[in-house]
């Protein structure tokens, strides 16, 4: 019996237990009730710890025991104790416990869940009425309100038109022949700007990248200016080689470093990037020499 | 092309209600032919037992889902205020001007987080009175849910015949829980 | 409340073409009831000559203003389309199949967030080919603008007109202008 009051102890809940008034009636009735359990179901378990704690349990399970007077992480701590101690696990036992304190737990959430709800309050009106019927002038302001809170709600929201239409083929045309001149002037623009590409001697080339960092910038933040403004891809600005897009990658850095443009990727991490200019900036004041690169990207 | 019909093309797609002076000016039809071609369409409309209605809404025209249908749409042009806000609009618009703490009384504190949510979309006004607030329909109100009445009292009549109820006798108009006591001299609003 | 009436609702308030089945699923009326209503509305709207109309685009049944009325609609509504995607979407149309890479050389860099948005609106597709995408009108193309083509080169057809160019025989496209006639010495691009 002493192993009985041994576990029980560790495992009720001490202040759900002491702070009762009935404390020693409750304790008493519990040990009675584990002496009748021991002549029953747990029998088979051999072990008197192990039998206890089966015992405990039983309580909760077969008596309608409050659940939440059973301290669940007491008992594991004393369980694994045990085991250490002895250095033999018998599995059968040790499946029947875990089987027997998940079935708790589960009681105890369901208690736990079940307080959680909000308490069921009757509609705001009725606690109303009850002040009596005074508050309202007319029975039909009663029935009003009633009607209300009860559902039968008078409002719903209208539904029109979005204010938006269809596009008419005919602005389509319109917009097709604005398109047709400008693309015309766009594409002027672009042969111009390929024929200087071609012939100044802008290329990145094959230099050593850092000695002329403030050349690098200036080409590409002339390419980024072709762009009028709006978001182009990274890959958009260097269209020759490896070499070439490894330097205006670089350069677009230290452009963004210096707050000239914003960079952004869709889909990262292997989405297009694209670079967006926030300067209006036509050039660019150089990179002091003696900053080193490093200075003005850290 | 009819005159009747440009009128029709407008309120289509304006998607919101329209003053008579507005579409004169864009169609650039007379005034009174606008106004006869809103008066005819309404009435055509209503012959055929359209699920649309021509209506008008606080000195404007707006062409609209019938009340009726109003639930059957709403699978394609989803409600943007919650049940319980509607409940709370339905409350003030009828028993205004009504006092916050009345409300409170009526359908508990979540009045007050409905009374800051509807006056932030302009559907109530509030005004500071003592120690509480007062509480009124605001200007968008009678064009958000597409209520076709010309001032307080033809509004209480149309919540009171919808929420199923009685229409209250023309002149006499329900006063807000409590209000006997609390304002003694209310007089009759005309605002809505 | 009417089968007629719920249908004619779901049109408007869907406010963009509807299928046969959408309109029976979230009305829970049967597909025939919902098809023999529309052709009744359809009717219906076209014999009393109102400006609006029951139309059926690409499969799909709308409630739209009738062509001749649309011009005047324009004061209240604002297009769909903001005149700069309008634009391009145009420029696609006739040049399709177009390299987004030629577009780019058309209109300048704003084509990459043209595209991005013109796809969104399934306006156009776009087909990933080598280093850029290959641009198409999409599905919606022709009933965005309530073109009464299903084809790609009627439309083709319809642009070239207006702009005075000889229609491209079905099956061949025009040339988009960065080939080397229209653009002397530009070379091919590879950005995209």
């Amino acid at each position: 019996m002493t192993n009985y009051e041994n576990v029980l102890n560790h495992l009720m809940f001490h202040k759900a237990l002491l702070n009762d008034h009935e404390a020693g009636e409750r304790i008493g009735r519990y040990l009675q009730m584990v002496q009748e359990i021991e002549q029953g179901h747990y029998l088979a378990v051999r072990d008197p710890m192990e039998k206890a704690i089966a015992a405990a349990f039983e309580l909760v399970l077969e008596h309608q025991f409050n659940p939440w007077e059973i301290d669940l992480a007491a008992f594991t701590k004393l369980y694994l104790e045990k085991v250490r101690d002895d250095g033999v696990v018998n599995f059968v036992t040790a499946g029947k416990l875990v089987a027997m304190a998940w079935t708790i737990l589960k009681l105890q959430s369901d208690e736990l869940l079940g307080r959680a709800e909000p308490p069921q309050q009757p509609e705001a009106f009725f606690s109303d009425w009850d002040l009596g019927l005074d508050v309202y002038d007319t029975p039909e302001q009663f029935d009003y309100t009633q009607a209300i809170l009860q559902g039968r709600i008078p409002l719903q929201e209208a539904i029109r038109r979005e204010g938006k239409r269809a596009v008419t083929l005919m602005e389509l045309m319109q917009a097709f022949d604005e398109a047709r001149v400008e693309a015309a002037r766009q594409l002027e623009l672009a042969a111009l700007r390929e024929k200087n590409r071609a012939t100044a001697p802008k290329d990145f080339g094959n230099k050593v990248h850092g000695e002329d960092l403030n050349e690098d910038l200036a080409l590409t933040w002339s390419r980024i200016l072709e762009s009028n403004g709006g978001s182009i891809p990274l890959a958009a600005l260097a269209d020759h080689d490896r070499w070439e897009r490894v330097t205006v990658f670089v350069a677009v850095l230290f452009l963004a470093k210096m707050e000239k443009i914003t960079l952004y990727q869709e889909n990262f991490p292997y989405g297009e990037i694209f670079v967006k200019r926030i300067s209006s900036e036509e050039t660019l004041e150089p990179v002091p020499a003696h900053k080193p690169a490093e200075e003005v990207a850290a | 092309m009819s005159e009747q019909g440009v009128v029709e093309a407008a309120l289509f797609s304006a998607g919101k209600p329209l003053a008579v002076e507005e579409i004169a000016q864009a169609t650039g039809l007379h005034v009174e032919v606008v106004r006869a071609s809103l008066e005819a369409l309404a009435k055509a409309y209503d012959e055929r037992g359209s699920a649309i209605e021509i209506a008008r809404i606080g000195g404007k025209w707006t062409m609209q889902i019938r009340a009726d249908y109003g639930e059957k749409a709403q699978a394609f042009a989803p409600p943007e205020l919650a049940k319980d806000l509607l409940k709370t609009s339905a409350l003030i618009a009828y028993y205004q001007p009504i006092k916050q703490s009345d409300l409170v009384r009526m359908v508990g504190s979540k009045a007050y987080e409905h009374v800051k949510a509807l006056e932030q979309l302009s559907l109530i006004t509030t005004k500071p009175v003592g120690q509480t607030l007062e509480l009124r329909t605001g200007s968008t109100f009678l064009e958000f849910f597409g209520l076709p009445a010309d001032d307080r009292d033809e509004l209480k009549g149309i919540l009171a015949e919808r929420a199923g109820i009685a229409s209250p006798p023309a002149g006499t108009e329900p006063t807000p829980p409590s209000a006997a006591t609390s304002v003694p001299n209310a007089k009759p609003e005309k605002h809505v």
